[in-house]
């Protein structure tokens, strides 16, 4: 399936490592991706030292979506918040190592979309001001 | 041999010569299937030559010029209004408002018509299948001004629970809109015994044709539709054109919509006067060129005759419909034969329905994945989303056939 | 030798070479000689090629879409979006909405802004010689609900009293809505200043861009918009697609306008939540391959530059205008030269601006009768229409000399 | 100028024979050509026979607009109402005699419109229901 459905991603989507929940997570925050149906919810803890000491998803969606956000999650793990917080779509399409369309670049983006929500502790329905374009 | 009978009602291999794009590859070797037309419809070469046309020759902005591109570009643009009312059966061409899609069609009806005549506690009765298009403009008005919706249900197997409708008329609705086919099931209601049924009532009636204009014969007077909403780019034509028929006697009574130029009989510092339908609703330069492509595309399928069209589309729905039905896990939004379209679907256990777009998309297959902008009736079924493929005049059994063998190759990926 | 000034600035006849139409007849022996761009531009090849190569190759529904021509459809209409913003300093693509034209994204203000924001009492400043794309929707809202219209008025020479400014602004409006290029007069009034004014005073400004955006660089930071409306088919795009900017802030803050398809984050039939900007205000399929035409249309201005535009316009107008001004009998509607561009609207003693276009156009030559939808600025000037002559970047002095020599027939004609 | 101003439309126009207006008319009724500003304002008198004994008009307006309505009240006076009622588009036009677009066809048709309308005993604003398209 050429690059789209590298074998990476189909198996982060078949066997994720990353889904569930948390006890006591710092940060939570859920989005959707109205064009399809996928949803994302996630929760993210931080220890003392503001470093990233746990994080889990949950959801449903297209392979691309449930990937990316395994995908991600085990990248932050261990991270500071505040290098997290530096984290773009670039560097998680460099991360996903495939070129998508606008369309599919949406089911990929919604993984970091909700992470950013969480960790900058937006409100439901909420979005960052700074989002790039 | 299902595909003799099929290819007797029309010969689709000289329509197909038509419509340069599908000759086209997706990727080198893979050759398109375009199975997305509900979506949008491709363009034959006579629409993209009558638009190159006008550009090149006769582009003028209308009505209120007196030079010689001038008076040739309104008489095209108004030659095609009255080709459109001859098309769906409308009285006068002036009952026929060009806007931008099925969807500002409809918003016009609801703000203009809507808010003139919807006051607290009036009932507007819609279907649980209606694109969001017919759903959304009504929920807007309805939520500041105490209006009730109420909704037909859905039965299991896409058809609409037409047991229902008296209950919803006793209430009195002042309008019934209601899709005259749905873009995800496919199915046909009978509007024209909907329509009657609800002017016993004595309510409107508000088709919305955006599906059913491009695939079947209508006519306003027979479907009893004082609303018609329908777009061009699902009917082989340009898009940003799109059509409102409405009986004269309710345009002239109805407030303008957009104000601006043409609309208008006289303006001044203090006020305006309101110029008489269809004008009254024009406001500013309408999409002129994608207007008269519109009529080529009349024309064409006018050549073809609309009863050929939905009689082709029904012996392809009989002809994939079981195909489909044979893919283990695969479910349809609504599996009946009975008055439907050729549009189907539907989810695959195990399998999110855009995996199941892209890995056909692999295979050359366009198909649209999601909600078709049909929400409740996708949370109706319990699935976020599905998969659809749509067949039109170019397609063929043979692409129905490539479709399910590829549906098996989605099922292998995602084992 | 004025021609060849002006022939410096811009190389004529390689940009009318570009323009198919330009070299038909309107009969037989009689060339045309298109002086009606301020109604619509013509339009290049490269804009009719884009359409055809469109639909001839990539045709599909956009947003929706997973498959490979829907990715690509998609990708040109948004990459179009980004253009646009760029060719207008927009801080974002997501400032950019597309609409129907430039009457219609004023109507989006109105209703949506408008609505949400304008209460009984409140003032909106306009101007006595807006076109009635920017005074009728204001008009129809400040009706319904008691808001006050106050106007910036026109002096004989066509130029705003800018002097009523500081009064009209004292009023505390929430808006001050001004045309930043009268289609009539051709002035384009110091919209920087009046947004400086505006906004020191408290008031949003809208610029109805139709003309200026066309004619001159527009920089919506510099000029001080927080709306700003323009029409593709005025330059040189296609006709059925307009452009709304608007503050991404303003925009986030509005209610949506048109409900439907694609405007919305989530439907059930109780309700629905609004997608992100500039999704928000595109309800339904929206004029797909017209936009990416418009594409092709802002390339080829870029391609020229609009410094360079402008600067023709400007050395056009100072040609023609002292010219009209020999032709006995002949009035001007603002004979100013100064802030203006190249269109001019007159009357002649005693002949009906209609008589003066129907003879100009039996010489070949298309200019526009009529009140030009600036009903108001008419009145104020005491006429009840003018015939107007606009050039644009394909025109020339010869054609110029042709109008004026074509002028003098028709007072013969009349005598 | 070719047919469209043919000596004819000029000389009506340029001097119209019913141009002003009359003492006691049965009908008056007013109306314009938004597109140029055409005004047209006819005055009908009818006899105990029900003839057309009398008719004027004014306004101001192009050749056309103004030349069609000297040319159709010269045709109509004399004639008994009823008959004038069943006067066509295509009988004005034949009148005139010449070819025209949709947007002179305006021009061309405003003095017809305002003769239905003065006829028909219509108010102001009101407009012909049974119109031709
Ligand atoms: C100054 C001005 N504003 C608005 C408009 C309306 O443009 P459109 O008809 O494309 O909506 C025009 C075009 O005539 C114009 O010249
Ligand atoms: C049933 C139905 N109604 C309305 C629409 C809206 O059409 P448009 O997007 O052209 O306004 C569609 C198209 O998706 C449709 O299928």
């Amino acid at each position: 399936m050429e690059d789209l459905y590298r074998e990476y991603i189909l198996d982060h989507y078949k066997a994720p490592r990353f889904r569930g929940h948390l006890e006591n997570p710092a940060f939570v925050y859920e989005d959707d991706n109205p064009t399809c149906g996928d949803h994302l919810h996630m929760e993210v803890a931080v220890d003392e030292n503001g470093v990233v000491s746990a994080a889990r998803f949950d959801g449903m969606g297209c392979a691309l979506s449930q990937a990316s956000a395994d995908i991600l999650l085990e990248h932050i793990i261990g991270k500071p918040l505040e290098e997290v917080k530096q984290f773009s779509k670039d560097d998680l399409l460099n991360l996903l190592g495939i070129t998508l369309g606008p369309v599919r670049l949406k089911c990929a983006l919604l993984s970091l979309k909700v992470l950013k929500g969480a960790i900058y502790g937006l409100k439901p329905g909420e979005s960052l001001t700074d989002e790039e374009d | 041999m299902p595909n003799l009978e099929i290819s007797s009602i029309l010969d689709v291999s000289r329509i197909r010569a038509d419509f340069p794009v599908l000759a086209r590859e997706t990727r080198e070797g893979v050759s398109l299937v375009y199975l997305d037309s509900t979506a949008t419809s491709q363009k034959p070469r006579q629409v993209i030559e009558a638009l190159a046309d006008f550009y090149l020759h006769h582009n003028a902005n209308i009505h209120r010029g007196v030079h010689t591109l001038a008076e040739e570009a309104t008489a095209a643009y108004e030659e095609t209004r009255a080709r459109v009312a001859r098309f769906i059966g409308a009285a006068s061409p002036k009952e026929i408002v060009f806007v931008r899609n099925a969807t500002e069609a409809i918003n016009l009806v609801v703000y203009s018509w809507g808010r003139a005549n919807l006051r607290e506690g009036d009932v507007v009765v819609l279907t649980e299948m209606e694109h969001h298009a017919n759903l959304v403009p009504w929920q807007m008005l309805a939520k500041g001004r105490g209006v009730k919706l109420e909704f037909i249900h859905v039965r299991p197997d896409g058809t609409l629970a037409m047991d229902e409708l008296p209950r919803l008329l006793a209430l009195k609705p002042k309008m019934v809109a209601v899709s005259g086919m749905s873009n995800v099931t496919g199915f046909q209601p009978d509007v024209a015994e909907i329509a009657r049924q609800a002017h016993d009532a004595g309510a409107l009636v508000l088709v919305d044709g955006a599906q059913l204009v491009p695939h079947a014969p209508v006519d306003v007077q027979a479907l009893g539709a004082d609303f018609l909403a329908f777009s061009s780019h699902k009917m082989l034509g340009p898009s940003g054109v799109g059509v409102l028929y409405g009986r004269r006697a309710l345009l002239e009574a109805m407030p303008p919509f957009l104000g601006g130029g043409d609309m208008i009989k006289r303006v001044t510092l203090e006020g305006f006067s309101a110029n008489a339908v269809p004008y009254k609703f024009e406001a500013g330069t309408p999409a002129i060129a994608e207007v008269v492509g519109l009529g080529a595309a009349i024309d064409y399928l006018n050549a073809i005759g609309m009863e050929a069209v939905h009689a082709y589309e029904q012996a392809m729905a009989r002809y994939v419909l079981p195909r489909l039905q044979e893919v283990p896990g695969l479910h349809l939004l609504g599996a009946s034969l009975e008055r439907r379209g050729a549009v189907f679907s539907f989810w695959i256990d195990g399998i999110h329905a855009h995996d199941v777009a892209q890995v056909l998309d692999y295979y050359g297959i366009a198909v649209r994945a999601g909600h078709h902008c049909a929400q409740p009736l996708h949370i109706r079924f319990g699935v976020p989303a599905t998969a659809r493929a749509s067949f039109y005049i170019y397609n063929t059994p043979e692409e129905a056939d490539r479709l399910v063998a590829a549906l098996y190759k989605v099922k292998e990926v995602f084992a």
